[in-house]
């Protein structure tokens, strides 16, 4: 049964500040939802780079490898067929596909990457129910604190207020 | 819909009714539509209404996934009482023969599941030797001819064969002796024909046998009577001449009886001593592309070039009276001096070891000179034959018969020439006079001009479903046994027709076939085992014509040149029977409408030929309509520029045009009979020529004739080559360096197999096109996918011009996938459907491709050829002519030259069922086996003595396009030539 | 949601492997019950007796109405089974038989010389003596040609056997197999232009 | 709390002259107005377009089934010119989607800050185009029920395809091909589904971008991955864009054709596509920024920038043909020699010619900075070069097959009705799509220019306040 406090913002400046002043008085599990990135909050809620770039690496060398294997397999063990007097295992021509292959491979777990990173495909979300969060992908910059006990709820609701927020909601996710 | 789950629909039991037996059809639904809706030959024309739906149909049947992988259900139908040593899958030879213009060349025909599917030379035949021309090869198409005339007609009204025997039993039991009673025939060497003619006219002492032939026009004939007394017919002996001149006469073509000519010919031309050729002509023909001195004169002034060479040669060989023929008539042009004085000198010095001809085309007097001639320059006599034509050709035949019937002199005719409204000179009006005849039969193998103007139209067996026989020009007998019983219920042959009028009507031809050669039999040996060695020969040994020693009556002869006709001028028109179509009986056949002209590389269409000059005179350019007017008669036609033709002369191929017949022949081309008088058969003067708007689209197969430079069919004179000036040579014959590691798949090889290609021995006849196309099944598309540029043969011949454009020196290159070592189309190939097999062949599998077509944009030599359309979707008779050997293509696959793969394999199964090795010579490739010259070697390279392995390394050989590194494994040798101021 | 586009090409592979899909192995009803059963195993009939063909070219043939007119002239031959056998024999019309054994027209398969090779006739068609009514037993696809193109030592036998339904090889197969391999010289090809032409 | 630094000062780009956007608004305002199109009931000019390109498309299956029922023979193609209007077209149309993945990948990487209010359009035109280029590999088949020997899949023959051919890596790159550019485009569009979908009214609107924007939340977590994953996917494009065309090239660079069998291939058949593909930016942009009135976001500096780049390429291409000609030349064989000789003055001098001026000539206009920025000359040339890179395929590809090694098989080529019929139809079909993604999809992307405008606003901020340190303006 989680709970979040959510405090909305005008300007990427005022929720970077709020959200320092959160972290300062306690609050760690921070989350900011803006319509477009913010050039540093991910230093400011401390979270870590994105793991993408190295599953892109193994996909992409995963597929070149399998892509030269495959053409290997089929051009000089399976069936060794002369064509044209070319050698069987003829390099050269084998590797557009494999780095195309490459770049398929490589393409997809981004993607597919970027959807699990994320999450997504999670239509059903609660922030999602409230008609005021619709204003976190147009103009409104969110801060969302995420608390364990009712009580931390209403402190965070308070520091909120305190520091500007111009709407402040919390939302219960029933399981 | 047709059925899925039958493929073949055959006879069989409780099947729907069989097409044979059409005369039962025939009565009881009056006017369906013919079994197969005409143009079932031609190519599709796009999206039929009816396609459409059948596929929609087709699409939802299939749509249904469950158990769509299902094959429908197939039918195997055994035999009931199986003909003697029978095994399926396994063909039979048998050997029968071909006649063309009354003579029989040999053939072997391929019969496979009781239907002959591949006709051939029979080796032991002395025409034919084994080699086989384009007219044989094709021959099959007529055969199987969806469009043949199916129905007896009497007055257009179908009827029956019982009604047409009734009405010739009351005609034959006549009592005026005959005197209503015509037969028109062709002369045909066929002794059966001879005897029975003979009884006919026996019975009827006053009915006439009427001979009629557009193209042997009896003027040889009369030439021989006026030399020689007597019709004798010249023999040539190829092997010995030296020097040989052509009046003329196109001897080379394999169409007039050519293929023991320039088999021959050829085998006295091989280096290092070459035989040379003399040529003068009005047109560029075969023998005038192989002449080594060629001269072109219009059709009228050749008579004054044979004075002028009598004289000539008169004045070497110190004879007074030839020498005295110089004298009086225009004289000759410089160039006519030139060849006219080198002509004479070569002709002189080899004395007996010459020989000229003179074509059909020529006047009598010129065929007399020429006997004059040969004598003259031999022992004073001439090597001749009896001519053995029953009837004797006789031009006038025909204007007195037509004459008997205006006068309705004639109440039955008989006719079993082939379509002769249509071939009749055009001022004979024998359609309008056959109307006037009460009771006139005509054996019909199409319903053409001639069918709808008689009161009988019968349907004629073709020649390989009746017994007969025949003669060779040398005279050899032939037993024509048939291939395949008559495939209409319905058909007569024309022997059966005339027996009523020789009380023979009981005796079916078979019989009287072997009563006339019982007595052929010496004693000791029994009829029938010789009859059974004739039928399996193809032969009746010792049947040759006594070769008789005639001499000249030299008087006569000179008294008839002085009298000739001085040349004309002006434009002349002439004509000449078609390479092709012969004299039109061949149009119906599509694999011979679309051969390209040897020439012209022309298909489905003829043309009016111009020279370029006078082309140029008359603003004339190639595909402009033209108008030809002669003595108020009229033609329109689209003209062809053609190097190498003589100028003010217009040259126009007879057999087009037919108005009626089978749709593969209607509406092709113009029917230039219409200008062609009986006076003048061959050439008329006086043609008036004038512009028609319009432009005419051909479809030609190769659309540029020069070879821009480049080292593609190399042609250099013998002299020259024998001192190994040209250097060029050895470039293109060492394979070029090339990064690749050697073949990589299998260690032990044990053949290679190659081809040698001789330019030196090919003429051009493109026999060879033809028998490819009928024994790997390539169909024929049809002139509007001609004209696209998709035509289908795997072999082509490359006409190429030297020189300049009115003297052009001429060289045919036939073509083929050669076979690469290093094949451009196999690494291009995206699912490895044409790869290299360990003994070198560039296999193609037609199942796998799935029609990118890159390999044929990779192929440096063009050789490869797309099923652009569906071209292979004919009715059932088209299914009975394919070789069951060799895949029919579906659409939108890949084929060209397998080196007749299918030959190859079933070599080997038989070889190792019998436990040993592919002997030498056991394959031979379809185009090896028909060329007369022998131009084309198949053969195993791994065999340092097979043929193939010498020809690849005689000096003369060259690989096509070697630069490009492909080491083709077909090889081509150059072609020599041998002028006359080499000789000094 | 990405799984199904991949799921149907893969069923339609399958489908169009397994007998399901194919009904190549339902044994095929024909005009005349003609049973091999009875005919090769109780009486004793060789193969080559009836399908002579298969030693001396590309198809093994069926036989014809006269051969087993042969017998049933005078046995049976009041038999309302064999009826379409004596229509067929005095019309002189072929008796439809239904094909089993069915390759694609563009595979040229030649009887003469695997018989000759060593390769028996149950290798391919199973034991057709135990059969009602023939069925195809192997699936006769290109890869299953190909494996014993590649390696034929195990399915060789002596010529002698070769309509042997029930021979097994003394010993190991393959030595046998490589003995008559040695014997009768077998290579077997496996170039396209072999089958494909 | 010490005063934060000054960020990174976004100094002015030299050459850009113009302003990235014309007025600032507030960030709703923005996305109001680049929502608009997609919100606003469409004029009557839009649906007459839609009408004409449906038609087109229309035309296009019929050509199909006639193509597909009857076989190829119903195009012009013949023996040797066995490939013409297929290949022609799907090079064409190739050529035409990398200008889109260049502009919105190659750019990203090089940070060109003008790319982000072009490149949603860009690459929803390299999507359309390449959906045209798809249909022809298949079309051009002989039997193209029988596609699926191209593959790798386990067959019952126990045959594979044959890798060493040009045409099996013309597979697998145009399908790597679609595929990486579908997932950029739809990866690039999530955060303005999500906008679209906040900001629309009606419900069916909602439900439908909702499902499209899987649950975008654009919390701090998406962005972070979602920028590196942008990023990525713009790296791996970026190469995949010159190998695709390279591999193409290679269908024809491979053959041993007089006119084919050159090395400038490749980098001559890339330049061209990106030439190509920016003129077809061009003439889609210059008419969608009127009709949708863009002005304030596709402003004169992205017409200057995209000119200067056609600039570029043409150059590019310039020096394509002059190589060609000169390897012609100098080569000294005889065969290549005729193969260029045929284009200078043979029967193709016409089609050359027109390419030449269409290429070469009509992008040298850009060298003046007003023409630059002109929209009707932009669009003009930019049509004209489409026709004049269409031609260059042409060219390319039917002359060298009509005229090659031996003067026997030269034929030449002629178009039938169902030729023109497959290449207009797939104009249509391309028009078609392009409309309806205006209609339905947010055709710019919001998020990316709401940065922008910050980014803007930050560094005037920056540089007022440091022009005021220094004690006024300079």
């Amino acid at each position: 049964m989680s709970r979040w406090v959510l405090g909305e913002f005008h300007s990427p400046e005022q929720l970077l500040e709020a959200a320092r002043a959160l972290r300062a008085q306690g609050f760690h599990r921070l989350d900011a939802h803006t319509p477009f990135p913010v050039e540093d909050v991910d230093g400011v809620l401390g979270l870590p780079p994105s793991r993408l770039p190295l599953v892109a690496l193994l996909a992409g060398v995963g597929g070149a490898v399998g892509a030269y294997v495959v053409q290997w397999f089929t051009q000089a063990v399976d069936w060794p067929l002369n064509v044209g007097g070319r050698p069987l295992h003829s390099g050269p021509a084998f590797i557009p596909i494999t780095f195309e292959s490459a770049v398929l491979s490589s393409a997809s777990a981004i993607f597919m990457g970027v959807m699990v990173a994320c999450g997504l495909p999670r239509v059903t979300h609660p922030f999602l129910r409230m008609e005021a969060f619709r204003s976190a992908s147009i103009d409104g910059f969110w801060l969302v604190v995420a608390v364990e006990a009712p009580q931390r709820g209403f402190e965070a609701e308070a520091a909120l207020r305190e520091l500007g927020a111009a709407v402040v909601l919390s939302v219960e996710d029933r399981p | 819909m047709p059925p899925l789950t039958d493929r073949y629909p055959l006879p069989v039991l409780g099947g729907p009714e069989p097409w044979r037996s059409l005369e039962a059809r025939a009565q009881e639904e009056e006017g369906t539509s013919p079994e197969f809706p005409p143009g079932a030959e031609a190519a599709p024309r796009g999206v039929s209404r009816r396609a459409l739906l059948e596929l929609a149909a087709f699409g939802t049947a299939v749509s249904g996934l469950a158990g769509c992988f299902r094959a429908p259900n197939e039918k195997v139908l055994p035999y009931s009482r199986p003909p003697p040593e029978f095994t399926p899958g396994v063909p039979h030879h048998y050997a029968t023969g071909f006649v063309l213009d009354g003579y029989v060349r040999g053939v072997l025909a391929r019969s496979q599941e009781g239907r002959p599917t591949l006709v051939s030379g029979n080796p032991s035949h002395p025409e034919s030797l084994g080699a086989a021309g384009a007219h044989e090869q094709a021959s099959l198409l007529g055969l199987y001819d969806p469009h043949r005339a199916r129905a007896v007609r009497h007055r257009d009204v179908p009827t029956s064969l019982a009604r047409l025997f009734e009405m010739l039993r009351r005609r034959a039991a006549r009592t005026d002796g005959g005197a209503g009673l015509r037969l028109l025939v062709e002369p045909s060497a066929s002794p059966l024909w001879a005897r029975t003619c003979a009884q006919l006219l026996e019975r009827f002492p006053e009915a006439r046998v009427v001979p009629f032939s557009s193209t042997d026009t009896g003027q040889a004939e009369a030439g021989a009577r006026l030399a020689l007394g007597r019709p004798l017919r010249a023999i040539p002996d190829w092997r010995a001449a030296r020097a040989v001149v052509s009046l003329d006469d196109d001897f080379l073509s394999t169409a007039v009886g050519g293929l023991r000519a320039s088999r021959e010919f050829i085998a006295a031309r091989m280096p290092p001593e070459l035989n040379r050729l003399w040529v003068v002509e009005s047109r560029l023909s075969l023998t005038g592309a192989f002449a080594d001195e060629r001269l072109r004169a219009r059709p009228s002034r050749v008579p004054l070039i044979a004075r002028g060479l009598a004289a000539e040669v008169g004045r070497v060989l110190g004879r007074e009276d030839l020498a005295t023929l110089a004298g009086s008539g225009p004289d000759l042009s410089t160039a006519e001096r030139r060849w006219v004085e080198g002509a004479a000198r070569n002709l002189a010095g080899h004395g007996a070891r010459s020989w000229v001809a003179v074509g059909e085309a020529q006047p009598p007097a010129v065929h007399a000179l020429a006997h004059l001639l040969n004598a003259a320059l031999g022992d004073g006599t001439v090597r001749c034959v009896e001519r053995v034509l029953v009837p004797p050709p006789d031009a006038g035949a025909l204007s007195s018969l037509v004459e008997d019937l205006q006068a309705g002199r004639v109440d039955t005719l008989l006719i079993t020439a082939w379509n002769p409204v249509f071939r009749a000179p055009t001022d004979v009006p024998l359609g309008a006079a056959l109307e006037r005849v009460e009771d006139a039969v005509y054996c019909a193998l199409h319903e053409d001009e001639t069918s709808a103007r008689v009161s009988w139209s019968v349907p004629t067996t073709h020649p390989y479903e009746s017994w007969e026989d025949g003669r060779a020009m040398d005279g050899t007998a032939t037993v024509l046994q048939p291939l395949i019983a008559p495939l209409l219920d319905s058909a007569v042959s024309p022997l059966e027709l005339v027996a009523a009028f020789t009380g023979a009507l009981a005796t079916p031809p078979y019989a009287r076939l072997r009563a006339q050669w019982r007595a052929h039999v010496p004693p000791p040996e029994s009829f029938e085992d010789a009859w059974e060695r004739w039928l399996a020969e193809g032969i009746i040994p010792g049947t040759r014509l006594p070769e008789l020693r005639v001499p000249v009556d030299a008087s006569a002869v000179l008294a008839a040149v002085r009298r000739l006709p001085s040349p004309d001028e002006g434009l002349e028109l002439h004509f000449v029977t078609d390479t092709k179509v012969h004299d039109g009986r061949f149009g119906a056949n599509p694999w011979l409408q679309e051969l390209p002209d040897p020439v012209t590389q022309l298909t489905w269409d003829n043309a009016v030929w111009v020279s370029p000059a006078t082309a140029s005179r008359l603003a004339l350019s190639r595909g402009a309509r033209v108008r030809l007017e002669l003595r108020g008669r009229a033609v329109e036609a689209p003209v062809l520029v053609v190097p190498g033709q003589a100028d003010d002369t217009l040259t126009v191929p007879l057999g087009y045009g037919q108005r009626l017949g089978s749709p593969v022949s209607r509406g092709v081309g113009f029917d230039a009979q219409a200008l062609r008088f009986q006076d003048a058969p061959w050439f008329a003067p006086g043609v008036r020529l004038s512009r028609v708007e319009g432009h005419h689209d051909f479809a030609l197969t190769q659309e540029h004739w020069r070879m821009e430079g480049r080292p593609v069919a190399l042609q250099t004179t013998a002299a020259r080559f024998a001192a190994r000036d040209d250097s060029g040579l050895e470039r293109l014959q060492a394979p070029q360096a090339h990064l690749y590691p050697p073949t990589p798949t299998h260690a032990e090889v044990r053949h290679r197999w190659g081809m040698a290609i001789d330019l030196h021995r090919c003429t051009g006849c493109s026999a060879c096109v033809v028998a490819c196309q009928a024994e790997n099944n390539i169909p024929a598309v049809g002139k509007d996918q001609v004209r696209r540029g998709r035509e289908m043969h795997w072999l082509r011949i490359d006409r190429y011009f030297q020189g300049d454009e009115h003297e052009p020196s001429v060289i045919t290159q036939p073509l083929m996938c050669v076979h690469c070592e290093y094949a451009p189309c196999e690494y291009v190939c995206p699912v490895a459907a044409t790869v290299h097999s360990d003994e070198g062949l560039n296999q193609m599998v037609y199942n796998r491709c799935v029609g990118t077509r890159y390999c044929s944009n990779n192929c440096p030599y063009k050789v490869r050829r797309f099923n652009y359309l569906e071209y292979n979707r004919g009715g059932p008779l088209d299914r009975m002519y394919r070789n069951p050997q060799v895949t029919v293509r579906s659409r939108g696959v890949m084929e060209k030259c397998t080196y007749c793969v299918q030959r190859i394999e079933g070599a080997r199964i038989t070889a190792r069922v019998e436990g040993r090795d592919i002997r030498q010579g056991e394959v031979r490739t379809a185009c090896q086996q028909a060329c007369p010259t022998g131009a084309i070697v198949f053969g195993d390279l791994e065999r340092p003595e097979d043929p193939v392995s010498q020809l690849h390394r005689d000096p003369r050989h060259y690989a096509l396009l070697n630069h490009l590194g492909t080491q083709p494994r077909t090889v081509h040798l150059i072609r020599l030539k041998n002028p006359w101021e080499d000789a000094g | 949601m990405v799984a199904l586009p991949a799921a149907i090409p893969v069923a339609l592979l399958l489908l169009a492997r397994n007998p399901l899909g194919t009904g190549a192995f339902e044994p095929v009803p024909q005009p005349v019950q003609f049973d091999h059963r009875h005919h090769a195993a109780d009486e004793g009939i060789g193969c080559r007796y009836c399908h002579e063909g298969a030693w001396e070219g590309p198809s093994a043939g069926i036989p014809p109405t006269s051969r087993c007119m042969g017998c049933h002239a005078q046995i049976w031959n009041e038999s309302t089974l064999l009826a379409p056998v004596r229509q067929s024999y005095f019309e002189d019309r072929p008796i439809p038989w239904n094909r089993v054994h069915r390759l694609p027209d563009y595979v040229f398969f030649n009887h003469a010389i695997h018989v000759h090779k060593g390769v028996g006739c149950v290798s391919c068609h199973g034991r057709v003596d135990q059969m009602a009514r023939v069925e195809q037993v192997a699936p006769l696809t290109m890869g299953w040609c190909l494996e014993c193109h590649r390696d034929p030592a195990p399915n060789l036998r002596p010529p002698e056997y070769v309509a042997d339904m029930t021979w097994r090889p003394p010993g190991p197969a393959r030595e046998r197999g490589l003995e008559v391999m040695r014997a009768l010289d077998v290579s077997p090809r496996t170039e396209c232009s072999t089958c494909h032409r | 709390m010490s005063e934060p630094l000054p960020l990174a000062p976004v100094l002015a780009d030299p050459l850009v002259v113009h302003p990235l956007l014309e007025e600032r608004r507030t960030d709703a305002q923005l996305g109001e107005a680049l929502l608009r199109p997609v919100l606003t009931k469409p004029g009557l000019g839009y649906w007459a377009l839609v009408g004409l390109c449906a038609a087109l498309t229309a035309l296009l299956c019929v050509a199909i089934t006639v193509t597909l029922v009857t076989g190829v023979g119903a195009w012009g193609n013949n023996i040797p010119v066995a490939w013409a209007f297929g290949i022609i077209n799907f090079v064409w149309w190739i050529g035409i989607g990398h200008a889109g993945t260049l502009i919105s990948a190659i750019l990203l990487l090089f940070g060109m800050k003008w790319r982000s209010s072009v490149n949603r359009m860009a690459e929803a035109m390299t999507l359309f185009a390449l959906v045209c280029a798809a249909l022809f590999p298949l079309l051009h088949l002989g039997r193209p029920w029988k596609f699926y020997y191209l593959f790798p899949y386990p067959s019952s023959l126990r045959m594979w395809p044959q890798f060493r051919s040009p045409l099996t890596w013309d597979v697998v790159a145009v399908t790597t091909y679609l595929t990486v550019s579908v997932l950029f485009w739809y990866l690039g569009m999530l955060p303005d589904l999500a906008t679209a979908r906040d900001t629309a009214k009606q419900g069916w609107r909602r439900r439908v971008w909702g499902l499209l924007s899987l649950g975008w939340r654009g919390s701090a977590r998406h962005w972070r991955h979602w920028r590196t994953g942008y990023l990525l996917l713009a790296g791996l494009a970026t190469p995949l864009v010159v190998s695709v065309h390279t591999i193409v090239s290679f269908d024809f660079a491979v053959a041993q054709l007089p006119g084919w069998h050159s090395t400038i291939f490749p980098p001559y058949f890339v330049a061209g596509a990106i030439f190509s593909g920016l003129a077809m930016v061009l003439s889609l942009l210059v008419p969608a920024r009127r009709a949708l009135k863009l002005h304030a976001v596709v402003t004169q500096a992205h017409l200057d920038a995209l000119a200067r780049l056609l600039l570029v390429s043409g150059l590019f291409v310039a020096y394509g043909y002059v190589q060609e000609h000169f390897f012609g030349w100098y080569s000294g064989d005889p065969y290549e020699m005729h193969a260029m000789e045929i284009l200078r003055t043979g029967p193709y001098a016409p089609a050359f010619w027109l390419v030449f001026t269409c290429n070469v000539l009509v992008p040298q206009l850009f060298w003046s900075a007003r023409l630059r920025t002109n929209p009707a000359v932009l669009w003009a040339a930019a049509l004209l070069v489409n026709v004049g890179m269409w031609m260059e395929r042409f060219i390319i590809i039917v002359s060298p097959l009509s005229e090659d090694f031996l003067p026997s098989s030269w034929r030449h080529y002629a178009p039938t009705w169902v030729d023109l019929s497959l290449l207009s139809g797939t104009l249509g079909l391309f028009g078609l799509g392009f409309l309806l993604f205006l209609r339905f999809l947010p055709p710019i992307p919001i998020s990316e220019v709401k940065a922008l405008q910050h980014e803007l606003a930050a560094s005037e901020a920056f540089a007022s306040d440091v022009s005021t340190r220094e004690g006024g303006g300079r």
